[in-house]
């Protein structure tokens, strides 16, 4: 018999949710984007859980997880960086923008700086493309950024 | 209720809000009521605008005045000089880059002239969270007369005869389908609004929910009352917060004021709609993918017959439409099928939106009538190519379309010219490229995208297309052979006849038609080693131009892996196998004698 | 019935409507290559993802080229399965399959048998033109399955093998594109999983990706070690297919000359199952009859209906599936296990031989087997009561080794005093054989009479769930049958949720039992070759002089010298066990 | 807000509404509906052009004339202040200067409605006022 142990508030939280879609398992990907705003991302343990509750395999939910790029099984950084990869933002020189994230935190995308501050993704279009090439940081849009400005931008989250 | 003698328009949309747009409805507000007319100007956050280059746009009514680029601190100015004294603030107008004379009224710049909006009728005029602003345009209007007024058959009949075609990308005819869904026989249907739009550069869908829900919402309920469905479902992306967060209060209203639910005006037809996230799958733009994705499953696209009009949603008879399909279909209730059709081209009809971006100079959201030139639209509506750089190709149809070149500009765009040309429409993105966009990294671009974005059920879609970018990297390194061609070639044509859902059955295009169109820029690359437009950097050959090196030896001291050799005070040479093009002998060298090849 | 004529290469042909342009080419004979594509027909299992595109063919009018086994025939129809264009495109998505698979089929467990490697034979592929990145993941190991995913094509079989039909959800596709795997939650290893071990999923990978653990070397090494005494026993559905490895009609009993081929490997005595299958009955009948002895009378602590136990993928199920209900199966162990506890005991002291050095080897249609033997409740002292389970392939290939020849072998006889059984315990190699096995038994202990008609056709069949009432002597016992875990799940839940009216149910997690077993030879979705297996085990009960467990000379003689009767305290302590609740508890940090 | 529960009831709803959004309506198609453009710099807002714009957005509502009435800079008219330049479908922009509410109404009744024309008129001297 393995244990899985969750925190109790977060927990029945989620179990709440998962009432409220009837424990039905063709809500799951309703019920992983709930799950993912209450932990920040999709650990095995949720999975569990989910699975346990929507009467579903956790094989079943684990192939939904990691088929749908925006559900994560690592946590997000505190300040969560995504260059818009669309396009319109890479004719207009999001790679090298890329580049300079990566070099700067010494992260890959899809990876979080050690001390838990910043994660890196790319993202399909925000559609903002006037303003491409496009970063955001959490809620913050970036437009028009240049491979030398993004030192900048990182400066403005020194806390 | 006061009675307002001016509106300011602002731009919503998601790339305005990017620029702050929020806090200018603020600033505005705040600047109206310092002067004390706050009864006399009503600010109104609206949908998108689309002319996003410019923005964030403010448009002050009656008089029609377009500001670009506004900022929270020109706000006080508009009030003061525009509003107040009935001056326009000249600095924040558009101007013509012909002749470089301001221009106030947004229908006389050329980024709108040409534009016909029937999808985009209400974005950037009505505020998208209010729906008597909706009603007020006539909105409900055609649900109304369709539930009270006509048949099913009349609908359908009314919309075959108008000539709509799906405008997520296949080009299905609307209406036929719709006949279809209705045909079979069950207990429950569904309609369904796929608005999971996920083509990079693409942003119409986004900018109609966010400017618009209500079109949608009254279209899906039309749908319902012809197909004898009681149930709508809306697909949307999760990463499109704004436009979610319309459409809930979109719902809401629409059912306060009973034009969802049960007994719709009154009739015996009931209809709701309930919203469904996608979770960043390109692939679930495909129907059965994206009916997979609504049941809780992998994305994986099923191989059809049975089409989703059989067998759709949880089983049963399902309608899939775009937010762009839908949003025209209220319109050509209310304005009959002839007028539709008296728009557009022969086998295309009524217009359609494209999301216009890369290279040029008005980058934003355009609605043009179908048949509408590539020359159109990029050098009159779209402004010309930025910087005063050379077209060199423009790309339309995402991951799934092909580029065209300058030959193909005074095609009219159509469904069927474009595949003609070796593309297709897509959902409407179109990106221009220029001089300075090698075509090869374009399309290795295009794969990478496809690679990442394949379910990986099929195999020639999912090593296939693994291959394909595996060979364009080995061009691009300058590793290429003229097998690499061939193979490239065969394989695409390959995957095009035996890939299992559309995505993997498109995704060579941009392949195939470089080929087509830029077969010399691939020959260059494997038999010359050489990318014209310098992008791809192993291709690079710094050179050290032997007149006009001094031998100062500076280069040579900077050189991280002393790949440059020379004597003091003679010309110095950079060893080709060595250099790894970091460029930073060209950064040190004082006499502008190391050149890029 | 509609029918409707369409033009296969240039042939025409008349077909029931809903039939796909793959069965009716092959209804003319012509044999469209497939990968993917997997079909028990008559027992509505199927899997056509239309994945692999190997079968595509020409349809006119149409754009692309179409799938075979997806595609249904249309009336009017002009196919074309043969022309440049489909040859070309199959043989490129062939190379591009080819292009991320491994190349060590020296060395593959399923070289010579693979479907793959025959599709690469088939179309003369001399080398790959598209070479790239392969796919790589971790190769694991279990107690009875090999994953060696890198071998894996994504036919998606094993999926729906673990999932549509035997409701285990241990398998799923994971990930997406390139990356994308058939694998367990979390690319965890199976045995972490909810894995049974039914070996379903091994039964149907068209290549090596997936394959069971093979003992074949221990077995050797124990049989060169002079001082092990090894002795093997054989599982009443081996006999029934061990012949298709040698080229024999499916459904050809191979008994006599499987003992020999044993014997001439060097197996020191060569015994049956099916002899701890007859004590099986004497347990499970008796606890059968206390049981319902006890529920008839009002005993309210005791619960029906009894379930039988002597699968081991199914004990594993409801472990972890139905832990709730894990009073409920029968405490006896399984035919292999009893023969184990009884050989390295009873006949361990006749033979004056320690335990340590006896070696029981158990030949076993089943992958599930390998694990059971493995479980520390079946360990005396940390040594098995069965040290190895190998499945009938591997005997098969034991035998080719040892490069005998099956075929012309003479047949002999089991030995003794664990090689007798009866025709009852021959039947527990197929669906309601153990059942039917139990009903004879019970019957006359029940009622003090013989039973006349020993055949209950009533039980028998391929049904995924069939149920019979038996008469015994006026009290009308209701009995349940389900093969196939996801069969078992429906009976499962009615036993969880009270609605169930059976007094005993049989489960076997193979769709047609045993005979179906994850370590049979290869069926290739042939369903007549389970049916022909069936059949023969039929046909060897109906042959066997004594047909009924309690009259097994030696079980009899088993009882009297060692055990005293059924459900005594020896028996107890030597044939019974108990089970385990391996489900996944969510506890509050 | 209570139900709609009928087209008839959509219909009259609509109808109310309209008025909310009539001047962005309006303002789409100016060239097709009358078009008065009020001088507004500040000698124009001291002069009471405020007062007269005003007056003339609702009394043509009243009178059921379609217009659109904006305001402007100084049209450069100081002498005459407050003025008014009026665009009838098809006819050449009049102004008029030193224009009072009474005025204004004399405007709307005989030049607007019936095309007579008023004291007042000065001669423009820009092809179009707008700046």
């Amino acid at each position: 018999m393995a244990e899985i142990k969750l925190p109790e508030n977060k927990l029945n939280q989620l179990k709440e949710v998962a009432k409220s879609f009837n424990n039905d398992g063709g809500e799951l990907i309703n019920v992983l984007h709930k799950a993912q705003e209450i932990f920040g991302y999709l650990p095995a343990e949720v999975q569990e859980v989910v699975a346990k509750e929507l009467n579903v395999s956790v094989a079943h939910v684990y192939g939904v997880v990691s088929f749908y790029s925006f559900f994560t099984m690592t946590p997000k950084g505190k300040h969560p960086i995504s260059i818009c990869l669309g396009t319109a933002c890479y004719v207009r020189g999001a790679e090298k923008v890329l580049d300079e994230f990566r070099k700067l935190l010494k992260i890959q995308v899809g990876e979080t700086t050690p001390d838990g501050k910043f994660s890196l993704s790319g993202l399909r279009c925000v559609g903002a493309c006037g303003l491409a090439p496009v970063v955001t940081i959490g809620e913050k849009v970036y437009g028009r950024v240049a491979p030398d400005g993004v030192k900048e931008i990182l400066a403005e989250y020194k806390d | 209720m006061a009675k307002y003698n001016q509106h300011l328009l602002v731009c919503g949309g998601t790339g305005c809000r990017a620029s702050q747009s929020d806090a200018i409805v603020e600033s505005l507000n705040r600047a109206l009521t310092e002067r004390g007319l706050e009864n006399e100007a009503k600010v109104v956050m609206t949908g998108c605008f689309g002319f996003c280059e410019k923005g964030p746009i403010v448009k002050v009514l009656p008089d029609n005045t377009f500001y670009t680029q506004v900022t929270p601190a020109d706000c006080d100015e508009i009030v003061a000089e525009h509003i107040f004294k009935g001056r326009k603030v000249n600095r924040l107008l558009y101007t013509d880059p012909e002749n470089q004379e301001h221009v106030s009224d947004s229908k006389h710049m050329g980024f709108y002239r040409k534009q016909i909006r029937i999808a985009l009728r209400n974005c950037g005029f009505i505020d998208p969270e209010n729906i008597e602003e909706y009603i007020a345009r006539d909105g409900y209007a055609a649900l109304g007369k369709v539930l009270l007024e006509m048949t099913p058959e009349q609908v359908l009949d009314d919309l075959i005869k108008s000539g709509l075609r799906g405008r997520g990308g296949g080009g299905f005819p609307t209406g036929l389908k719709w006949q279809l869904t209705r045909k079979v026989q069950a207990d429950q249907k569904y309609v369904v609004c796929n608005a999971d739009e996920g083509d990079p550069g693409a942003f119409m869908d986004r900018s109609i929910l966010e400017g618009d829900p209500h079109s949608v919402l009254e279209a899906m309920a039309i749908n319902g009352f012809c197909t004898g469905a009681t149930k709508g479902l809306i697909y949307i992306r999760a990463e499109y917060p704004l436009a979610i967060n319309r459409l809930k209060i979109a719902l809401k209203q629409a059912r306060e004021f009973g034009l969802l639910g049960e007994n719709i005006l009154g009739s015996d037809f009931s209809f709701d709609i309930e919203l469904r996230y996608g979770a960043g799958a390109f692939v679930c733009g495909e129907e059965t993918a994206l009916i997979h994705s609504m049941e809780g499953m992998r994305g994986e696209p099923t191989f059809k017959p049975p089409f989703p009009s059989e067998s759709g949603y949880m089983g049963k008879p399902t309608n899939v439409n775009n937010v762009e399909t839908y949003a025209n279909i209220p319109v050509i209730i209310l304005k009959g099928h002839e007028w539709f059709a008296s728009i557009g081209t022969e086998k295309s009809k009524g217009t359609k939106v494209f999301a216009l971006a890369g290279k040029i100079n008005n980058v934003g959201l355009i609605e043009v009538p179908m048949g509408t030139t590539l020359r159109e639209v990029i050098y009159e509506i779209g402004g010309g190519i930025k910087d005063g750089k050379q077209f060199k190709a423009v790309q339309t149809g995402g991951p799934s379309g092909g580029c065209l070149t300058a030959k193909h500009l005074d095609t009219p765009i159509d469904y069927d010219n474009l595949i003609a040309a070796g593309s297709m429409m897509g959902s409407g993105g179109m990106i221009v490229m220029d001089e300075d966009d090698c075509m090869v990294a374009i399309a290795k671009f295009y794969l990478e995208f496809t690679v990442e974005e394949s379910c990986g059920k099929c195999s020639p879609c999912r090593i296939g297309n693994k291959r394909l970018h595996e060979i364009l990297e080995k061009i691009t390194k300058g590793e290429g052979t003229m097998e690499d061609l061939e193979n490239l070639r065969n394989l695409s044509q390959v995957i095009k006849d035996t890939a299992l859902c559309g995505l993997g059955q498109t995704s060579p295009n941009p392949v195939l038609s470089t080929l087509d169109n830029f077969w010399e820029e691939y020959l260059e690359h494997v038999t010359e080693k050489k990318c014209r437009a310098g992008v791809c950097k192993h291709m690079l050959r710094y050179v050290i131009e032997p007149d006009a090196c001094v031998g100062c030896t500076a280069c040579a001291r900077n050189c991280p892996v002393n790949a440059i050799s020379g004597e003091r005070k003679k010309a110095h040479e950079i060893n080709q196998e060595i250099c790894i093009k970091c460029g930073a002998c060209v950064e040190k060298c004082k006499f502008n004698a190391i050149f890029v090849r | 019935m509609e029918l409707i004529k369409l033009t296969i290469d240039k042939r025409s042909v008349e077909v029931e409507k809903g039939t796909t342009i793959l069965q009716a080419a092959r209804q003319i004979g012509i044999d469209i290559p497939t990968l993917c594509y997997f079909s028990l027909g008559d027992m509505k299992i199927e899997n056509k993802p239309g994945g692999c595109r190997i079968c595509v063919v020409e349809v006119e009018g149409r754009r692309n080229l179409a799938p075979a086994c997806a595609t249904e025939c249309m009336a009017g129809m002009v196919v074309r399965t043969n022309t440049i264009r489909v040859l070309n495109a199959r043989r490129t998505v062939l190379e591009l399959i080819l292009s991320d698979h491994p190349f060590d089929c020296l060395v593959c467990a399923k070289s010579g048998n693979c479907e793959l490697q025959d599709l690469a034979h088939k179309f003369g592929v001399r080398e790959i033109p598209y070479k790239g990145e392969q796919s790589t993941y971790r190769k694991d190991t279990s107690p009875s399955i090999i994953r060696d995913v890198d071998k894996c094509v994504m036919c998606r079989r094993c999926e729906m093998m673990c999932n549509d039909v035997q409701s285990v959800g241990a398998l799923s596709a994971v990930n997406r594109g390139f990356q994308s795997v058939v694998a367990p939650a979390f690319e965890m290893n199976l045995d972490k999983s909810v894995c049974t071990y039914c070996g379903q999923c091994v039964a149907v990978c068209p290549t090596g990706a997936l394959t069971e653990v093979d003992h074949t070397r221990q077995i050797i090494a124990a049989l060169a070690d002079p001082n092990k005494t090894v002795v093997v026993q054989t599982a009443p559905a081996v006999r029934a297919a061990l012949g298709e490895e040698f080229g024999m009609e499916p459904g050809t009993l191979v008994t006599g000359k499987m003992v020999t081929a044993l014997r001439e490997i060097g197996f020191d005595y060569v015994f049956d199952t099916d002899f701890a299958a007859d004590l099986t009955i004497m347990e499970e009948g008796t606890e059968l009859l206390g049981r319902l002895g006890k529920f008839l009378a009002g005993d309210k602590e005791v619960k029906l209906p009894i379930l039988t136990s002597c699968c081991p993928a199914w004990v594993n199920f409801f472990e972890h599936n139905f832990p709730e209900l894990k009073d409920v199966p029968s405490t006896s162990r399984s035919p292999q296990q009893m023969f184990g506890a009884i050989a390295k005991t009873y006949f361990a002291d006749k033979i004056g031989v320690n335990r340590k050095e006896l070696v029981v080897v158990s030949v076993m249609p089943c992958l599930a087997k390998k694990y059971e033997c493995s479980r520390d409740e079946f360990k005396h002292d940390n040594n098995p009561d069965v040290d190895f389970s190998i499945s009938t392939r591997e005997l098969a290939a034991l035998i080719k080794q040892a490069n005998i020849d099956l075929v012309t072998l003479p047949e002999e006889d089991f030995d003794n005093p664990m090689g007798e059984s009866t025709g009852a315990s021959v039947i527990f190699g197929t669906t309601g054989g153990v059942i039917e096995a139990a009903v004879r038994t019970a019957y006359e202990v029940h009622t003090g009479k013989k039973l006349e008609k020993v055949d209950f056709e009533e039980l028998r069949g391929l049904e995924g769930i069939r149920h019979a009432e038996v008469d015994f002597d006026g009290l009308k016992l209701n009995i349940g049958i389900a093969h196939g875990l996801g069969n078992a799940r429906q009976l499962l839940n009615d036993v969880r949720d009270g609605k169930s009216e059976f007094h005993a149910i049989e489960i076997m997690a193979c769709p047609g039992g045993c005979i179906g077993g994850g370590g049979q030879p290869l069926h290739h979705g042939n369903s007549t070759i389970l049916k022909a297996r069936q059949m023969a085990l039929y046909r060897e009960d109906a042959g066997k002089p004594i047909r009924k467990s309690h009259e097994n000379p030696f079980i009899v003689k088993l009882y009297e010298e060692f055990l005293g009767k059924p459900m005594s305290e020896k028996s107890h302590h030597l044939l019974h066990t108990h089970y385990f609740d391996k489900s996944t508890k969510i506890v509050v940090e | 807000m209570t139900k709609i529960k009928s087209l008839a009831d959509l219909r009259k709803i609509k109808e109310d509404l309209q008025e909310k959004i009539r001047l962005r309506e309006n303002a789409d198609q100016p060239e097709k509906l009358v078009q008065i453009k009020v001088g507004m710099a500040t000698s124009g807002i001291a002069s009471g052009a405020k007062e007269v714009m005003n007056f003339l957005i609702e009394e043509l509502e009243k009178r059921n004339v379609e217009a659109v009435v904006t305001q402007t800079g100084d049209m450069g008219y100081c002498y005459a202040e407050p003025t008014i330049e009026v665009i009838v479908p098809g006819k050449e922009p009049v102004v008029f200067g030193n224009v009072t509410t009474k005025k204004a109404d004399e405007i709307i009744e005989k030049y607007i409605k019936n095309g007579e024309l008023v004291d007042g008129i000065i001669p423009r001297n820009y092809e179009t006022i707008d700046n």
